[in-house]
């Protein structure tokens, strides 16, 4: 019966049972209106020729700035860059992710201790951690540096090539985030009933069969949300390109929101800036629409209700 | 069979053991530096074995940085004061405007009110430039330019989704029969909110508070947009140090840790509601 | 002290969850509303508490209207199925807290709780948490939290649900006599057929959003208005064949499974498909004639023995349930005392007077036309 | 096949600073062919048991031998068992007719295609889930699940056949139908099975003997008619029966016993095999074995209830109540006195503090 609509039956002041989610919800909202206003702004920016350094320019210009946008290569450099760098983080993330979930199911000392040290990297910092790595991978003295030479691979330049950059924040992504996915996955897999499995056990099925027709299909909502939420977060990532490289070498690291930071900043480019911006904020609205139904469909599953 | 038993373990364990290898050796080894003087960072082949010494930390505790051309000041202790300040600051307000809130949308159907429940949930994947370029820009007009009101503003953007994410799935979770049950015997919706609901929600709350004090404290960008030196938090501050510094790396390292070292000694002290937070109250069932 | 509901309307997502639903209960009367899970008797005890919107409707106590008040101003007792005990207080305060909304001094709340845990037996669990309670003691608990207040409203929903068979048995025994001393007027929820005849005053069977029938536990029972209202009562439930009936002097000439049966039913439901309710009770099954002396012909029983195969015999509290087999594969079921006949061929029989016959297309019962009920000392 | 269990005992957290021992030293022989009940309340202990020979919980002290096998110490898979799980433990991602050929066609008389198929739809047929083969668990009714659960289970070929409360979720109806087909299926295929349930009717309509446990131990084991008759503790005989044995503390006095609490009054019973004149026990009469109307004793009718097919009779004697179960209704009064009896051959003593059985009848336990 909790699922069907619930209100506060009248009271004497008739009015506030039907006022009092909106008055319990509104200073959250008030908050929050404050910080779309800005948003309608960028929108607007984004329609605009805008440069801080040449105010005088300015004006509207509608859609011009989309055209140029998508007639210039730089922007899909950042494009194919963006998705480059989401599709290796999300996809060895997931692999990762699975198989160390999978590994870990069983409830055991060893494995509690495992899944707290994996929250570690998690609870770093991504700017900070991209810090730590930049030192492991110092061509001077950093561990890393040492460890590839030892394999024969000497010059070995890390982020500060553009061949390899892709690879070294790839690679700070997957230390950060794959417990992401671990925890989630481990979490899915750990509420997954037991007994069908117990059921397979006692009826002799062989492992191979039991992963890909049982487990699997009954883990991929889990799959699913976890893959979602880290796409909508790797699309935007900021935080680690930036503090490693600021995007170089060269345009190598340009994904959308370092590409918009240094209009912005750089090159004062508001107008421009915003229209990347607006670009990448379609996208994720799309995602996030998609992301949000998944997890709504996952809660109700849980509470059974499905 | 038991043969094979033996070798999955073995193989188990292996691959267990690498796991741990990558993700805690960054952290290990960052540790191990910032115990070490400058030649003992230097060295090739690195050392494992070391000789422990303080004086990184002395010299971010002291606010002097060494360095090869004389004593340098450095704000390194002011980031860590600013992260403390922002970040306890931002969750204690979330929690105000969202735990009422994300009660409301538990509890209540109401016109709008998955609409508006969105809304705030979206904000958690916008992407944070779009809104922080143009709240430069405004900020500078209205005179909240690298002021910490102005930050603790726009960290409800980090705070805020969560705390309603997350507080909500407990309040979902829990029945509403217990509060049905205070209501009839006669109490208030407001006392039953504040001596039923509350309470019983109280370790939700926690998570989602903790989480959202690692979220605050773990961001980047915001503070790289809008605040100036005096105002950052040690992410940024650490940015800086570095350009700043030059080629003191086990100083370097020394900060790291001391920026670190709050969010996972919170990690480890609550990493059970941790993780119950993470997984977004979805997988509970 | 009396409960009157009007009309009540509540609506899910335009799902009629109740549809018209109108009750008198008057004080010191417990109403026993009965029907399958998932049919609406808790959204309606929630519509009476007020903590479940009604579209439509009024809720009356003691005349007065109380549906624009809130659940705390109505003044009722509530008892939850799950319990709903304040997980974080002691047995106590979960007792004492209809008095403490009503700023009762602290002396009067030590004294009646104490009363009321008197009562209940579980004076010496008051200062345990609720985790710390047996599921006995927690029911007692939400009990003695419902009556404590001295309200002039009751509401228990399925309170018996989430306790095991033996105190579930003795509270059937016991909760007569506390409710008599409560005065209210109580709407008692089960899905327990026996429950609610052991408690009911009256029975109102809840049916597809609307009350199909209201009357004493007998009625219902021996008299039900529809062949739904009839599945819901009896263990082993009742049998259904479908049958045609014809008119014929005394009334309706019935073929069913192999029976002959002659019905003092009205005669206006000749040449109808109809549905022949037996119940496994008025079910004899005796040796055939054929197979051995002293063929039994019970009493009332009418109509020519029908050759029956037993396919399994299950004893169930103290009667044999008899699986039965009749010509054409029909499935019966026979509720008998004592052992039934083996390894000789037997016949069933049916108690004509106790048969009931059903439209097959309303499912409406079509009455008897004069029906007398054996009373036996 | 025979299942045989010898000193069988669990311990959960044995090392902890509260081990929970929830079975303990455990005998239990099931005779190839029969049907078994292990009957108890929830936390008895006879889901650690069945566990146990399932095979997904180790066994603690003691052995577990199958058609003459050891199999305690075997992987699930290897110990010819075959099981109904009480919460389904379908395979969702299978249709229903998947998931009972699942672990058909691995086993060693049946070989993939037809004769899977055959079988399945057999057993399908007899639970009443034809047409919701090529349906997915999660569209189903509990009941339905429950029922492609049962089937799984009896399609198998196994030794042991284990059914964890099969048919809770069913509608009454079908469950008193099909209580009987299943037993009638178990029979003519020789199985052996135990039946795991917390409703003593389930386990008086299918099995052949039932186990009662509680807290852990085996309280008796034994065909349902001699738990009935002849409980060996007052927890047996109140644990089973609806309503279950009136319990009524006395003394033992010379040639007989004196009700307690009530008005003082006397029953003959042989002496010998009483306890010393003095004692304390419990007296415990059936209700059904009580006939109201006429008898040496009288009480105070407290509650008469009909229930459509039986009346139950509250009677106050003393300040205990005393219940009895009449076939026909009872025209009695709320307050009014009532005659009853019982017959001599229908009483049992127990003693006060251990719950022993002393006496059933005019014979001594």
């Amino acid at each position: 019966m909790s699922d069907l609509a619930i209100r506060p039956a009248a009271s004497s002041r008739p009015w506030l049972p039907r006022l009092l989610p909106y008055l319990l919800s509104l200073p959250a909202l008030l908050v929050c209106i404050g910080i779309l206003i800005p948003f309608g702004t960028a929108v607007w920016y984004s329609l605009e020729r805008y440069n801080l350094a040449m105010p005088y320019t300015r004006g509207f210009i509608g859609v011009q700035q989309y055209i140029d946008l998508f007639t210039d290569p730089a922007f899909w450099h950042t494009v194919q860059v963006s998705l480059i760098y989401t599709a290796a983080t999300v996809g060895v993330e997931l692999l990762l992710g699975l198989g160390i979930a999978l590994l870990l199911r069983e409830r055991s000392r060893f494995n509690n201790f495992v899944s707290v040290a994996l929250l570690l990297p998690l609870m770093t910092a991504p700017a900070l951690a991209a810090l730590m790595w930049k030192l492991m991978t110092n061509p001077g003295f950093g561990v890393l540096s040492w460890v590839v030479s030892l394999f024969g691979i000497t010059n070995f330049k890390w982020a500060s090539s553009p061949s390899t950059a892709m690879l070294t924040v790839v690679l700070v992504d997957i230390w950060v985030y794959t417990p992401f996915m671990i925890i989630l996955l481990l979490a899915g897999l750990r509420s997954l009933p037991q007994q069908p499995f117990e059921a397979a056990r006692l009826d002799g099925v062989p492992p191979t069969f039991v992963f890909w027709r049982i487990t699997l299909p009954m883990l991929m909502p889990y799959i699913l949300t976890a893959t979602l939420f880290r796409v909508l977060d790797s699309i935007q990532q900021f935080d680690i390109i930036y503090a490693m490289t600021q995007g170089g070498p060269g345009d190598s690291l340009l994904v959308f929101q370092v590409s918009a930071y240094l209009n912005f900043f750089q090159y004062t480019n508001v107008g421009g800036s915003a229209a990347i911006l607006m670009v990448l904020w379609a996208i994720t609205y799309a995602l996030s629409n998609v992301f949000i139904k998944q997890w709504q469909k996952l809660r109700e599953r849980a509470h059974g209700t499905v | 069979m038991e043969r094979s038993d033996t070798i999955w373990r073995v193989l188990r364990g292996l691959a267990l053991t690498l796991v741990i290898i990558f993700f805690l050796f960054p952290i290990f080894w960052i540790l191990l530096m910032s115990f070490e003087t400058n030649e003992q960072v230097l060295a090739i082949p690195p050392k494992l074995f070391i000789h422990p010494t303080l004086m990184n930390y002395v010299a971010l505790l002291s606010g002097k940085l060494q360095t090869a051309a004389g004593a340098l000041d450095i704000t390194f202790m002011r980031n860590l004061w600013n992260s403390v300040l922002l970040s306890v600051c931002s969750v204690a307000l979330s929690l105000v405007l969202g735990v009422p809130a994300a009660y409301a949308f538990a509890r209540f159907r109401f016109r709008g009110g998955e609409d508006i429940a969105f809304t705030l949930l979206s904000f958690r994947f916008a992407p944070p430039l779009l809104v922080l370029l143009p709240l430069s820009l405004y900020f500078q007009d209205i005179g909240l330019a690298n002021t910490y009101i102005g930050l603790i503003w726009v960290y409800q953007l980090i705070c805020l989704p969560l705390i309603l994410w997350i507080v909500r799935g407990y309040f979902e979770d829990a029945s509403p029969d217990v509060e049905y049950a205070y209501r009839v015997d006669g109490h208030s919706w407001w006392r039953a909110f504040t001596r039923i609901a509350i309470p019983l929600a109280g370790p939700g709350i926690a998570a989602a508070a903790l989480l959202s004090f690692i979220f605050a404290w773990n961001n980047f960008v915001f503070a790289l947009v809008l605040a100036s030196a005096d105002k950052q938090p040690v992410t940024v501050g650490a940015l800086a140090f570095v350009t700043a510094s030059g080629i003191q790396y086990g100083q370097i390292a020394a900060a790291i840790v001391l920026s670190i070292l709050p969010t996972l000694a919170l990690a480890l002290y609550a990493q059970r509601w941790l993780v119950e937070g993470l997984s977004l109250g979805a997988v509970k069932g | 002290m009396s409960l009157t509901i009007r009309n009540l309307h509540v609506a899910f997502r335009r799902n009629l969850v109740l549809d018209d639903v109108s009750l008198d209960v008057a004080p010191g009367e417990t109403l026993v509303l009965f029907g399958p899970s998932g049919v609406g008797k808790t959204v309606l005890l929630r519509a009476i508490a007020g903590v479940e919107p009604a579209a439509r409707g009024q809720v009356l106590i003691d005349g007065r209207d109380v549906s624009a008040l809130g659940p705390d101003r109505r003044d009722l007792g509530m008892a939850f199925q799950n319990f709903a005990l304040y997980p974080h207080l002691a047995a106590r305060e979960n007792i004492a807290s209809p008095l403490r909304a009503r700023g009762v001094a602290s002396a009067e709340i030590e004294a009646r709780v104490g009363r009321v845990a008197e009562l209940l037996r579980i004076s010496h669990v008051l200062d345990h948490p609720p985790r710390a309670l047996s599921n006995g003691q927690k029911q007692r608990t939400a009990l003695a939290r419902a009556l404590v207040g001295q309200p002039r409203v009751l509401l228990l929903d399925d309170p018996l649900r989430n306790v095991d068979a033996k105190l579930r048995y003795e509270m059937r025994l016991e909760l007569p006599r506390l409710l008599r001393a409560a005065e209210a007027a109580t709407i008692y929820v089960t899905q327990d057929y026996r429950e609610a005849m052991a408690l009911g005053d009256r029975i109102a069977v809840l049916h597809r959003a609307a009350i199909a029938q209201c009357d004493i536990p007998e009625a219902v029972y021996d008299a039900p208005v529809s062949v739904n209202v009839a599945r819901l009562f009896g263990d082993p439930p009742l049998n259904l064949l479908p049958c045609r009936p014809v008119a014929e002097a005394g009334g309706l000439r019935v073929e069913a499974a192999g029976l002959r049966l002659l019905l003092p039913a009205a005669r206006e439901a000749a040449g109808r498909d109809c549905l022949l309710g037996l119940r496994p009770e008025t079910i004899t099954v005796s040796r055939a004639a054929g197979g051995g002396a002293g063929t039994v012909r019970p009493a009332g029983a009418g109509g020519a023995g029908v050759p029956v195969e037993i396919v399994a015999a299950t004893p169930l509290h103290e009667r044999m349930v008899l699986l039965l087999r009749a010509a054409g594969g029909v499935e019966l079921l026979a509720s008998v005392l004592g052992e039934p006949p083996q390894g000789v061929p037997v016949v069933l029989q049916a108690d004509e007077q106790r048969a009931l016959l059903f439209d097959a297309e309303s499912g409406a019962r079509i009455p008897h036309v004069a029906r007398t009920l054996e009373v036996v000392a | 096949m025979s299942l045989v269990l010898q000193h069988v005992s669990k311990t959960y957290n044995p090392r902890s600073a509260h081990p929970v021992r929830a079975v303990r030293d455990l005998d239990l022989d099931v005779p190839d062919g029969d049907i078994i009940a292990l009957l108890g309340s929830s936390g008895c202990g006879k889901t650690s048991t069945l566990r146990m020979v399932a095979g997904f919980e180790d066994v603690s002290e003691g052995t577990i031998t199958l058609a003459g096998k050891r199999i305690d110490r075997l992987a699930p898979a290897r110990r010819g068992v075959a099981m109904a799980f009480e919460g389904y433990a379908l395979y969702p991602p299978l249709n229903v007719e998947e998931n009972i050929g699942f672990g058909l066609a691995r086993e060693g008389g049946l070989r993939r295609g037809t004769d899977t198929r055959k079988r399945v739809h057999e057993v399908a047929d007899l639970l009443e889930i034809g047409p919701i083969l090529d349906r997915r668990p999660a569209g189903l009714s509990g009941g339905q699940q429950q029922r492609a659960s049962l089937a799984r289970a009896l399609a198998r070929d196994a030794d042991l056949h284990l059914l964890d409360e099969p048919m809770g979720q069913l509608e009454p109806q079908l469950r008193a139908v099909l209580r009987g087909r299943v037993k009638a299926l178990i029979k003519a295929r020789g199985l052996t099975a135990v039946l795991v349930t917390h409703d003593q009717t389930e386990a008086n309509a299918m099995a052949d003997r039932i186990a009662v446990m509680e807290g852990g131990v085996l309280q008796q084991y034994g065909p349902p008619g001699e738990l009935r008759d002849r409980p060996v503790n007052l927890f047996v005989a109140t644990f089973l029966g609806e309503p279950p044995m009136n319990a009524l503390p006395a003394t033992v006095q010379p040639g007989g016993l004196r009700l307690e609490d009530g008005e003082g009054v006397h029953l003959d019973v042989p002496p010998s095999a009483l306890p010393p004149v003095g004692s304390k026990v419990v007296f415990g009469v059936r209700p059904h074995r009580i006939t109201l109307g006429q008898g040496r004793l009288h009480a105070t009718v407290t509650s008469n209830q009909w229930l459509g097919d039986q009346a139950h009779v509250a009677m106050e004697l003393g300040d205990r109540l005393i219940v009895a179960v009449a076939h026909q209704r009872v025209a009695a009064a709320v307050g009014s006195r009532l005659d009853f009896d019982f017959r001599e051959a229908d009483a049992h003593v127990f003693d006060a503090e251990s719950g022993r059985a002393l006496l059933h009848g005019n014979q001594p336990a």
